[in-house]
């Protein structure tokens, strides 16, 4: 792999871009590998990235029915943050928030991690607890947030209403150190390196079947052939109803639409991510200028990608209440996502009835800021059959009633 | 007993149709089998007018008595608010030993009336997810739906006005909608 | 120069002036221009600065379709970016200023990026800014963030109105070209209910501007016939400036309508967002033309051919003395002919295509006109405008066979159907390779709630480009959506329409054919975001093989155009670097709304008081009156405390409390659920929705109870009334009410439907006032005659009374812990008897008190509250109510859920009361530390606050919380850390601080 | 947005009158149920990609309950019926199966 620098680009300027290598490769599937990882998202490909990195399993496919980051690793709205209230919940995201600050030089492809602060504001007083309980939880945790003023949330977006009518700003809980990344680059970055450790990422490569042989999985049906593997990781968002079928097993999920939108992009004018829990709606502007917007999950089965108008309705009028100035803003463009909610809106990190085979779902509406440190986890898991990080994350978890519950926060919307 | 207060005590705003609280209506809520003799017969009386068809309303010629359908075992049955207390002690007594649930709403919601001609439509259309064409909607019919961000319902006593009715607590935020919704130049003209 | 013709202009008021301005320059229009025809009349061909090199950019388009010609309009607060020129109306005093620049237009600091554009190809940042770490974001990121995003943020609230429309039609037909009116025809004339929206003030389209004759009448004759015909029909609505924004499922279409601009002095609401559920939809969008890629074609000057014409015809603008026209088509001779009519010049007239054109071509040398076929542009002269073209040979790599001066270029790389609408809720595309565009497969386009197809292109958005096969196709999609909507249509047949006839397009893709990478690096596709077809190639190049991964990797298509212009010949050039057709390759998805549409539009009426409800009680404006700090709850606003002049909040609670322990109270309770339940088997139904054995209660006595989901959670929690033998009052707290009536009818209506029992939610009904203290029953007395002694109305009893000459129910049960009654009276008399209880409570110094004295109230009691004890995650096992749970019943909702193994968890935290050493108040949310981490390294802990407030009755902190084997650890001292590290020590107690005999509230 | 009609007041309404309510036909398991029982009762839904069985309020309505047919992969409705059922009505069933080749009805258990 050649690095990536800007003397690297400079040097390639001179002869047109001409010598720029394939991100990464476009291989024919083998016969076999050590373990497939079915779904190149970004969780699926940091599995991958961290099975070859911390573990040394390289002889990896990571299959796609179609193409690398094109779930919902690229229609989020690229939040990061950590400051959850349960414990495994701040474990999981703080890993991944660490893995983050220095991801673009782990991958040396820029994924534009953008540490500018969250801020969840606490607009009534029940909310105001819900965080104050948050932040006692996260100092023990070692997750840096911290309740600050009404007063601080205006200095810090000078551009929100901390005064409005309905709902004034009472404080907010502020991770300092949470933030942005390009999603693309995080998808894109990742299969780079999984290519160039020897990994196959194939693309339009459709799983049709899971083969199992004495109550463990040996391989996969594909578009493209049968494929063995030793191990199997599913990491489908959106569709590991599908997958789990295939392997014989049903999972406590529900598959929504979840919507999200951007205005026309204009200069700064906001410099940290707010999400207004009370009123439904969250907010960043993009490095390209357009205000990021986050909008409800519809309440009904759903596989279309494709939401219902008066969830963007409910969330845009919150926003316009919220910051003023975006009445006069347009919407450029919506979008939709399937994601998969669980029993206690979770994910599951887990074995499966199937040996061998793991899967890995459920990250509702709050998947991309776990991305590192899902793959971090879901690896050891594969490779080790154990992980402090996705331990409490088991399927058994239903079962048993110990649910990991974080809408206990005051409703708190991933 | 002191008098009873509406929710917005006869609040008015005349745009290009006129907005106004409606007072105090008796009210009551009559749940059973719409289909017993017994039942028809108590709601009937009560009112002295006939049983709705399905979302249907049958109001009488004075305004002050009326059954609504509200569901397939809910009568709305409304008659003068001083007199609520006697007709609900009349329905009840009519009905005793049934299984039915009655019971006095009438302080529990709140009426608007819109009027001013065809345009009433226009300020529903603006605010309700009913389609409000003459075609399809018009007197007689009771139309329970969401106004904005809150449950409501309305009737059209005649051609050229429109009763809506709301949870009291709301009034204000209904009644706010309703006159931005009929304020002048905001015309649509699309059903009228 | 760009100039106004003195004659002319199909659109214009001429003799109607209007003045504006742009960037402080006062310029003048005529009424019925646009800003982009009055800006070019002007002679002001650039516009604005371009995204990413921050080039100069001038206008390409005349419509939707534009990518550059952005301004940010209006002042104050009325300021707006990013608004299209192009489709905004010119209005006396509109003022508006060109974007993304500094310190001028004319002089831009950013345009240094231009000239480093070698070094800046497509996805540059990816590969540079990692290092040193700390630099992306304290110097990278607030860089390209400034030198990124267009236009200014808008300054202020937003003072204008806006609203929302709901329509229903059979058929609604979008867009009110040719196609679109003959599709309103044909669906009108069979009855149907239609709905025609159109975008632009006008109707007719293209149509008369490209000339042609319908039925033997010019173009402009049959718009205005139709419009005749349809406007009498009653069954037909023409809504013009009503652009098709977004189709969404089942029939649902959103229309962005401009009513009135308040900045141009007009009244009325300024967007109004429809909403419309049709059956039928017809998009009868037409088609957009493409630019051609040759090197400068971005350059201030360089236009669409049909741009060009639409100036000259509808608004008698000349974009340049001087305009070469270079095309694919016969359509853009059109243009040459127009403007060569109107007595401009146009030196040439380059045909990419080997053959040449037909009958168009032929008019075009009959006029004069120079024809060169298999010749392309090499390269554009100039660089703020136009100067000259370099022309070559198409099938070359560029060599320069003549320049010729010019100061305009006419381009037209073909047409390409408008299929957003009919793609937006899925509706699939084929390719047409005779054409080369993308057009709608009839059958696969977006299905309704029946399965059926409910969208219908129509006209050039169906791929029929020439005028008699696009009025055919129209009529036909009208009488289909009519006759699929139910009705019959008249037999009739499509009007007869004829235009010249055109010679094939020829596809180009680049020019010329063999353009080498410097020409490549300066052929755009992308005005707006700065993509070039060498950025395309390198995306191929490097493994961005996917039309996606090439469009997210060089931004094509993701600017506020969307890709109008630059998609396909971007797919092209993918297609083409890949080496495989394009169908292959496929299309990116059409996301609505089809051209931005306003926040504000979206949010409708919903803003200020009304953006959410506000739920009052009847004594609402009472509190309002006397100093209420509010405190949402649900929808509803309760006064947490009354501030006295002043007064802090502490004071004020502390004030409540103190009255209202000593002496008297009164607490609107109003907000409580208040929902009957009645019927022989109500008993039953009570006592699965409750944790308790309700059946058993008396008449005319009171239980508390508790209600837990089916997952085993405690959800809500309240006092049952049994009203007589078979009804039941329960209540519920302030934000439950609704759940708990929707969980009941959920049960009743799914589950137990064979259960004689039915509800009724009657909270409204009621205005329901605590009067609470050991003053309450005097002060009751003297608004009473009935006897509400102690021996007459027992503790947990109710009966009805006539209170201030108000029938009530009086219901002895207490919150606060002291001798306290609940009114109960119609809300009609709330207010009354609220003023009456405050005026024979005045002896007693009587005050109102909000919902934190109650919170601290009951929690010196030790009585739990929902929301604070628990969070959902909390049975009632863990709160110490084993009272309250019956062990005699074999089921309630919840039951089987707490027999899980995590449930009867031994090691559960349970419910004690907190007591810090020092007096201080417990940081509300703090945790109790135990020793050591757990395997991820973080703190153990074994407890925590769920309440804590400082009690004035006791002068000191009390807290509840939840402590893992709490209730046998009485007397331990706990580690509660706060925020800041510091440990507050608190010791375990019982959970109860006030009146642990319950004397006061039995009294 | 999805408009439903609701089998009990004959009202065609868009999504935003209604309230969903996830699976409908579930057996209720209480109290002597086993874990596996239970768990599937709560948790383990059908969730398919294609025809569903769903449970819809009328909540800005009638206030009544009552039980969809509907494609999650096409929202298609093939017909609402009402919520006092165990499973779905034969008309219902064979209108989903005239559309949806090879559909069948889940095994009774």
């Amino acid at each position: 792999m050649k690095r990536y620098s800007a003397f690297a680009v400079a040097r390639e300027a001179f002869r047109y871009h001409m010598g720029w290598e394939r991100a990464w490769a476009s291989p024919e599937p083998k016969k076999k590998y050590d373990a497939i990882i079915i779904g190149a998202g970004g969780h699926g490909l940091a599995t991958a990235y961290y099975l070859g990195k911390n573990h040394g399993i390289t002889n990896v496919a990571i299959l796609e029915k179609g193409w690398l980051g094109g779930g919902n690793t690229g229609r989020n709205t690229t939040i990061i943050r950590s400051n959850y209230l349960q414990d495994p919940s701040a474990a999981m995201y703080e890993k991944s928030r660490s893995l983050y600050e220095t991801l673009s030089q782990d991958l040396n492809y820029n994924i534009m991690f953008s540490p500018r602060g969250v801020m969840m504001l606490a607009q009534t007083q029940h909310e105001v607890r819900g965080y104050t309980r948050t932040a006692h939880a996260n100092a023990l945790q070692g997750v840096d947030t911290e309740f600050i003023s009404p007063e601080r949330v205006k200095e810090l977006c000078p551009i929100m209403n901390i005064e409005g009518p309905r709902y004034p700003v009472l404080g907010a809980l502020w991770q300092p150190r949470a933030g942005t990344a390009r999603h693309d680059a995080v998808a894109w970055g990742l299969a780079r390196a999984c290519s160039a450790m020897g990994m196959d990422v194939i693309q339009k490569c459709e799983v049709t079947g899971i083969r199992q042989e004495g109550g463990k999985v040996s391989g996969v049906t594909t578009n493209r052939g049968d494929i063995a593997c030793d191990k199997l990781g599913i990491v489908v968002a959106g569709h590991s109803g599908q997958l789990a079928e295939m392997a014989g097993f049903r999972l406590p999920i529900e598959s929504v639409a979840l919507q999200a939108l951007v205005s026309e992009p204009i200069k700064p004018c906001m410099d940290v991510v707010v999400m207004a829990n009370t009123v439904h709606g969250y907010m960043s502007q993009s490095d390209k200028g357009e205000m990021v917007i986050g909008g409800g999950a519809d309440g009904f089965n759903n596989y279309t990608q494709r939401g219902s108008f008066h969830h963007i309705e409910e969330t845009v009028r919150a926003l316009c209440e919220t910051f003023p100035v975006i009445n006069r803003l347009k919407m450029l463009r919506q979008w939709g996502g399937i994601v998969d909610m669980t029993g206690d809106r979770s994910p599951i990190l887990s074995k499966t009835p199937l040996g061998n085979c793991f899967i890995n779902c459920g990250w509702g509406t709050g998947g991309f800021k776990a991305t590192p440190g899902s793959g971090w986890g879901f690896a050891e898991l594969m490779a080790k059959g154990q992980s402090p990080l996705c331990d409490e994350f088991s399927l058994d978890r239903f079962k048993e009633g110990r649910f990991i519950d974080e809408s206990v926060a005051a409703g708190v919307a991933h | 007993m002191p008098d009873a207060r509406s929710a917005l005590d006869g609040a008015s705003e005349a745009g290009f149709v006129k907005v106004e609280e409606m007072g105090l209506q008796g009210m009551i809520t009559l749940r059973g089998d719409l289909a017993a003799e017994e039942l028809q017969a108590a709601a009937t009386a009560a009112t002295g007018v006939d049983m709705p068809d399905r979302t249907g309303i049958r109001t009488a010629r004075d305004g002050g008595n009326a059954l609504a359908w509200m569901a397939p075992d809910e009568l709305l049955v409304m008659v003068p608010y001083a007199e609520a207390e006697e007709r609900l002690a009349q329905i009840q007594a009519a009905l005793e030993g049934r299984h039915v649930l009655a019971v006095n709403v009438s302080d529990a919601r709140a009426l608007f009336r819109l009027s001013g001609g065809p345009q009433v439509r226009e300020v529903v259309a603006k605010l309700c997810p009913v389609d409000m064409a003459p075609a399809a909607f018009g007197p007689g019919m009771f139309r329970r739906t969401r106004l904005a961000q809150v449950p409501a319902a309305f009737h059209m006593p005649d051609a050229d006005s429109m009763v809506i009715v709301c949870f009291r607590s709301v009034a204000h935020y209904v009644y706010k909608l309703l006159c931005d919704a009929a304020a002048t130049d905001s015309e649509v003209r699309y059903h009228v | 120069m760009s100039t106004r013709l003195a004659q002319g202009g199909r659109l214009l008021t001429r003799g109607r002036p209007v003045n504006f301005t742009f960037n402080g320059k006062r310029l003048t229009g005529h009424a019925g221009d646009t800003l982009a025809s009055a800006l070019l009349a002007n002679d002001q061909l650039m516009v604005g600065r371009s995204f990413k090199y921050h080039r100069p950019r001038g206008i390409v388009a005349s419509g939707a379709e534009e990518p550059n010609a952005l301004v940010g309009m209006g002042e104050g607060d009325r300021f707006e970016p990013n608004q299209r020129t192009t489709t905004t109306e010119l209005h006396e005093g509109l003022t508006c200023i060109s974007q993304n620049h500094w310190p001028s237009l004319e002089f831009d600091v950013g345009a240094i990026n231009a000239q480093l554009a070698r070094f800046l190809p497509a996805g540059f940042y990816y590969k540079t800014f990692m290092e040193p770490r700390p630099f992306w974001k304290h110097i990278y990121e607030p860089f390209i963030r400034q030198s990124a995003g267009l236009g200014k943020p808008p300054k202020g609230a937003d003072p204008d109105s806006y609203e929302h429309f709901y329509a229903f039609a059979d058929v609604l037909v979008i867009g009110g070209g040719v196609a679109g009116l003959q599709a309103a025809l044909a669906a009108g004339r069979a009855g149907a209910r239609v709905l025609v929206m159109e975008q632009t003030p006008h109707w007719g389209g293209r149509a008369p501007v490209d000339g042609g004759t319908i039925e033997g009448k010019p173009a402009e004759q049959f718009v205005t016939d139709a419009l005749e015909e349809l406007t009498g029909m009653d069954n037909v609505t023409l809504r013009s400036r009503l652009m098709g924004a977004g189709v969404y499922d089942h029939g649902y279409v959103l229309g962005y309508e401009q009513v009135a601009e308040p900045r141009a002095g007009q009244a009325g609401p300024r967007h109004r967002l429809w909403r419309i559920r049709a059956t039928r939809v017809i998009t009868a969008t037409g088609a957009l033309e493409r630019p051609l890629s040759f090197a400068g074609n971005d350059v201030p000057g360089v236009m669409l051919a049909s741009a060009v014409r639409d100036y000259a015809v509808n608004y008698a603008v000349s974009v340049g003395d001087r305009t070469v026209v270079v095309t694919n088509n016969d359509d853009a001779y059109r243009t040459a002919i127009t403007l060569k009519e109107l007595g401009l010049e146009v030196p040439a007239i380059l045909d990419a295509r080997k053959g040449g054109g037909g009958p168009l071509a032929e008019r075009a040398r009959d006029l004069g006109i120079r024809v060169e076929t298999g010749k392309g542009v090499a390269k554009v002269k100039g660089t703020r405008r136009v100067e000259a073209v370099a022309i070559c040979n198409q099938a070359g790599e560029g060599a320069v066979l003549e320049e010729i001066k010019c100061d305009a270029v006419a381009m037209s790389g073909g047409w390409s159907p408008v299929v957003h609408l009919f793609s937006h809720c899925g509706g699939k595309l084929n390719w047409d390779a005779d054409q080369a565009l993308f057009r709608p497969d009839r059958d696969k386009g977006p299905t309704g709630a029946d399965g059926d197809v409910f969208v219908l292109a129509a006209g050039a958005a169906n791929g029929h480009l020439d005028l008699a096969g696009g009025l055919a196709d129209a009529h036909r999609a009208g009488r289909d959506a009519a006759r699929e909507a139910g009705f019959t249509a008249a037999d009739a047949t499509a009007p007869q329409a004829e235009a010249p006839e055109e010679m094939p397009l020829e596809p180009v893709w680049l020019m010329p054919q063999g353009a080498g990478v410097k020409l490549r690096m300066k052929a755009w596709l992308d005005y707006q975001n700065d993509v070039k077809v060498s950025d395309i190639q390198l995306a191929a190049r490097e493994g961005y093989e996917s039309v996606e991964h090439a469009k997210r990797y060089t931004t094509l298509g993701m600017a506020t155009d969307q890709g109008k212009l630059s998609n396909i010949n971007g797919l092209a050039i993918l297609s083409d670097a890949l080496g495989q057709p394009i169908p292959q390759t496929g299309t990116t998805t059409f996301r609505p709304p089809y051209t931005p549409i306003s926040m504000a539009a979206i949010a409708g009426q919903a803003r200020g008081e009304t953006f959410q409800p506000v739920r009052r009680t009847p004594m609402h404006d009472w509190h309002a009156e006397n100093g209420a700090y509010w405190e949402p709850v649900g929808q509803w606003r309760r006064p947490y405390c009354y501030l006295r002049d002043g007064e802090g909040v502490q004071d004020a609670l502390n004030r409540e409390i103190t009255q209202t322990r000593e002496s008297l109270g009164l607490l609107d309770a109003s907000t409580l659920g208040k929902i009957v339940v009645k019927g022989p088997d109500a008993g039953r139904f009570m006592d699965m929705l409750y944790t308790n054995m309700m059946s058993t209660l008396k008449p005319g006595r009171c239980r508390y109870g508790l209600m837990c989901s089916e997952n085993g959670f405690l959800m809500d929690d309240g006092v049952v009334a049994r009203l007589d033998e078979d009804t039941f009052l329960c209540h519920t707290t302030t934000g439950g009410a609704e759940n708990v009536h929707g969980h009941m009818e959920e049960w009743l209506q799914t589950e137990w439907w064979d259960w004689q029992v039915y509800t009724a939610n009657v909270t409204e009904q009621y205005a329901q006032i605590g009067v609470a203290g050991p003053n309450s029953r005097k002060v009751l007395e003297k608004l009473t005659d009935d006897d509400v002694s102690a021996e007459a109305l027992g503790f947990m009893g109710w009966k009805p009374i006539t209170v201030a000459g108000i029938p009530a129910r009086v219901f002895r049960i207490s919150f606060a812990g002291e001798l306290s009654f609940e009114l109960a009276v119609p809300a009609g008399h709330g207010r009354t008897l609220w003023d009456k209880l405050m005026e024979a409570g005045a002896e007693h110094g009587v005050m109102p008190y909000g919902t934190e004295a109650m919170h601290v109230m009951r929690a010196e009691k030790g009585f739990i509250m929902i929301g604070d004890e628990t969070d959902g995650t909390v049975i009632p096992q863990d709160l110490g109510l084993h009272w309250a749970i019956s062990k005699k019943k074999d089921d309630y909702i919840g039951k089987r859920a707490q027999a899980r193994s995590h449930m009867t968890d031994p090691d559960r935290w349970q419910l004690v009361g907190l007591e810090t050493l020092d007096g201080s108040v417990l940081p509300d949310g703090a945790y109790a530390t135990a020793p050591g981490t757990n395997a991820n390294g973080q703190r153990n802990v074994q407890g925590r606050v769920t309440s804590t407030y400082h009690s004035p009755t006791l002068g000191r902190g009390i807290a509840m919380g939840l402590v893992k084997h709490g209730p046998d650890r009485m007397g331990e001292v706990l580690e509660f850390p706060k925020v800041d590290g510091t440990i507050v020590e608190a010791k375990i107690v019982e959970p109860v601080f006030y009146d642990k005999e319950g004397e006061k509230l039995n009294a | 947005m999805l408009m439903l009609t609701c089998p009990n007041c004959g009202v065609t309404g868009e999504e935003s009158e209604f309230a969903p309510g996830g699976e409908a036909h579930l057996k209720r398991h209480g109290p002597g149920s086993s874990d596996e029982e239970f768990h599937a009762y709560l948790f383990a839904k059908e969730n398919p990609r294609g025809v569903h069985f769903e449970r819809w309020r009328h909540a800005n309505g009638c206030g009544k309950w009552f039980h969809a047919a509907r494609c999650t992969a096409t929202l298609e409705v093939f017909g609402t019926y009402s919520a006092q059922t165990t499973e779905p009505p034969k008309d219902i069933k064979d209108k989903i199966s005239a559309k949806r080749p090879g559909w069948s009805w889940r095994e009774v258990e």
